[in-house]
């Protein structure tokens, strides 16, 4: 059960992964790396019980802080820096 | 996995966030390989501070890439040779996941079997790394130190540049009403968190340089949210340069106090009449030492960096 | 008791996941950021909260319990956040939302719920 | 199955190459750095692949589990990877330096004005008061 779990899991953070490549604009980035991330802590938290150490766990605290906090990140050096056009030219 | 590393866009910014995921998914793999430490520090580090400094830089920078002028040919050309090369030098080297491979005939099992009596920490790494190699871990902090110097003395401000800005700056994020308030419910509880990683590391995966960084990582959140001359009331930079060597200082000073007490440097043996109380005394100040002196350091690169970014809004 | 536990998780788990994979495929196909993010938004705290409560029911010490509410606490507190924060920096950038008068982005499809 | 038991080696050196490749081939500073970051994470990789013993657990003391995965490459990594932040951060601080010094990140356009700056003073030196402007079509073209 863990294992389809963490199977989907895996499905949903390459759909993401994807999405990131694509993203037109930017914040469609920003949106699939903080889906990104969330997924990283379910899968994480998932290979805990997978592997039957009960000590990842705190890993998995620490990426649901670190993935706010540089969404935020990118959101807030995005947001001040001077008018870009939205479109980026890739 | 390794589709993430194509990371060959024009748009900087992309980069970064792509660069970001990148270190997500390498943390993932290092968990899977039976690394949750490293898998920490990778999340904390590579996720978290890099990515947050290189968008400090591209503020600073032009955003978009040039197109190369050369073919890239020549590149592909060596770096195919060399690949080839390494791939070579594989195949002597032992299999995957194999218990007879030389690297786990030396000290590895001394450090398995004997660390639980010798040190009495739970946490293998832990005990390694600030027992065992203590004195390594000891450069290590150093060399940080080192870079934080070198980051200051390169991104030095002027007096008066400083006192300019500060009456310039916008109140950043005024805003955001909502991320304001969940921040200020989150920020203490990433504080809290990252002293539980320092003083729960010999129990669980974590220790100084993982707590060091998250402790920045919180810093770094509220300076983002409130404002760089806020962040600055509550953490003075001249504080922040002194608990920066302080730290240095304390790792070194346990070792000098061990030397005084009649053992060897970082033998915390000698600390205390039972030598498991004594290395459990010695990890925990020098854990407590690289905390600090990850910190403080994380915080202030991250201050020059937001300052310089100030400094540009203003010139312009 | 023991069983009607797993039992009980494993539908939490196996919705959870359901409720992930329907959002990943709303992020990947829908056509404008904000149906995206509408997609993402939603599924992702409930997937989230499935997952984890299936995993908490499978916890077999008191300190995974509460690390595991922790986790749970601070998805729902981020990723919603994170959400409202990237919506409406994406707004104040100019991004419009796609609605009938305004559909520049491939025009023959039906639009979808702003 | 004797070389297939050696894939964690070839990831490792396709993440380095790939690293590499940006390093050599991209002109852009940040982005050599970020190609620097990947090369460091490749060696990480290949130290903790070698420390992982198949069956073996963290190596974090357990009373159900008797075989553990090396520690010691996990020591050095860890450090390694804090260090490497400081490094990047240091290299960061340069670029940023490099751009208020030069008003670009392109090392192509950093060695056209050093090149430039060079034979201005070589031309001073030989009392030469040449205007440069030809030669500056001359790197333009």
């Amino acid at each position: 059960m863990y294992i389809l779990a963490a199977f989907i899991l895996l499905i949903v953070m390459a759909f993401a992964l994807i999405r990131a490549f694509k993203g037109p604009t930017l914040y469609d980035r920003i949106l699939a790396v903080n889906t990104f991330g969330t997924k990283t802590v379910l899968l994480i938290a998932v290979m805990n019980f997978l592997a039957g150490r009960q000590d990842f766990l705190d890993i998995a605290i620490v990426y649901a802080l670190i993935n706010f906090i540089s969404v935020i990140g990118i959101l807030r050096f995005f947001e001040y820096s001077t008018k870009l056009p939205l479109d980026e030219d890739l | 996995m390794t589709a993430i590393a194509i990371t060959r866009m024009g748009d900087l910014f992309a980069v970064v966030m792509l660069s970001g995921i990148y270190s997500l998914l390498s943390a993932a793999l290092f968990l899977v390989l039976d690394a949750p430490d490293v898998a920490f520090t990778e999340a904390s580090v590579g996720a978290g501070i890099s990515t947050l400094l290189f968008l400090a830089t591209l503020k600073l920078v032009p955003r978009y890439d040039k197109k190369s002028r050369y073919k890239p040919g020549l590149a592909l050309g060596v770096v195919v040779a060399t690949g080839a090369l390494l791939i070579y030098g594989t195949l002597d080297m032992p299999h995957f996941g194999k218990v007879d491979a030389p690297v786990h005939e030396h000290v590895a099992p001394r450090y398995l079997n004997d660390s639980l009596e010798e040190i009495g920490v739970p946490n293998f790494v832990t005990s390694v790394l600030a027992s065992y190699r203590g004195f390594d871990t000891l450069g290590e902090v150093v060399v940080v130190f080192t870079a934080g110097i070198g980051v200051m003395s390169l991104l030095r401000i002027s007096r008066q540049a400083k006192k300019d800005a500060k009456a310039k700056t916008p109140p950043d994020m005024q805003q955001q009403v909502i991320l304001r308030v969940v921040a200020k419910i989150m920020i203490p509880l990433i504080l809290i968190f990252a002293l539980y990683v320092q003083f729960h590391g010999d129990y669980s995966p974590g220790g100084g340089f993982q707590a060091g960084v998250i402790f920045a990582a919180g810093i770094i959140l509220y300076t983002m949210l409130f404002g760089l001359s806020t962040a600055q009331k509550v953490f003075k930079h001249k504080v922040l340069e002194i608990l920066t060597a302080f730290g240095v200082f304390l790792y070194a000073g346990v070792g000098f106090v061990c030397l005084f007490m009649g053992g060897n440097f970082l033998d915390y043996d000698v600390l205390r009449h039972d030598p498991v109380h004594g290395q459990h005394l010695g990890i925990l100040l020098i854990e407590l030492g690289v905390g600090i002196t990850v910190a403080s350091v994380m915080i202030l690169i991250f201050f020059k960096f937001t300052w310089r970014t100030v400094k540009h809004k203003y010139n312009q | 008791m023991e069983m009607l536990l797993d039992i009980l998780s494993w539908i939490l788990l196996a919705s959870g996941s359901f409720f992930c994979l329907t959002g990943a495929v709303g992020l990947l196909r829908f056509p404008d950021f904000f149906t995206r993010i509408h997609a993402t938004g939603i599924t992702d705290t409930m997937g989230a909260g499935l997952i984890l409560i299936g995993l908490m029911l499978q916890a077999s010490n008191w300190i995974v319990f509460v690390k595991l509410v922790i986790i749970l606490l601070f998805s729902l507190l981020a990723a919603a956040t994170a959400c409202h924060a990237i919506a409406k920096a994406a707004l104040k950038s100019g991004l419009k939302p796609r609605t009938k008068d305004n559909r520049e982005i491939e025009p023959e499809e039906q639009p979808s719920k702003p | 199955m004797n070389v297939l038991g050696l894939y964690n080696y070839w990831i490792v050196v396709i993440l380095m190459l790939i690293g590499f490749y940006i390093v050599i081939a991209h002109e852009n500073l940040v982005k050599k750095l970020v190609g620097l970051a990947i090369f460091q994470t490749s060696v990480f990789f290949l130290y903790i692949s070698i420390g992982k013993i198949t069956g073996a657990t963290a190596p974090i003391f357990d009373e159900k589990w008797q075989l553990y995965s090396n520690p010691l490459p996990h020591v050095l990594i860890l450090t390694a990877i804090v260090v490497g932040i400081a490094t990047t951060a240091l290299g960061l601080s340069l670029v940023v330096r490099i751009q208020e010094a030069y008003g670009s990140i392109e090392e192509n356009d950093i060695q056209i004005q050093d090149t430039q700056d060079q034979l201005e003073c070589q031309l001073e030196a030989y009392g030469i008061q040449e205007s440069l402007t030809t030669f500056d079509q001359d790197i333009d073209e």
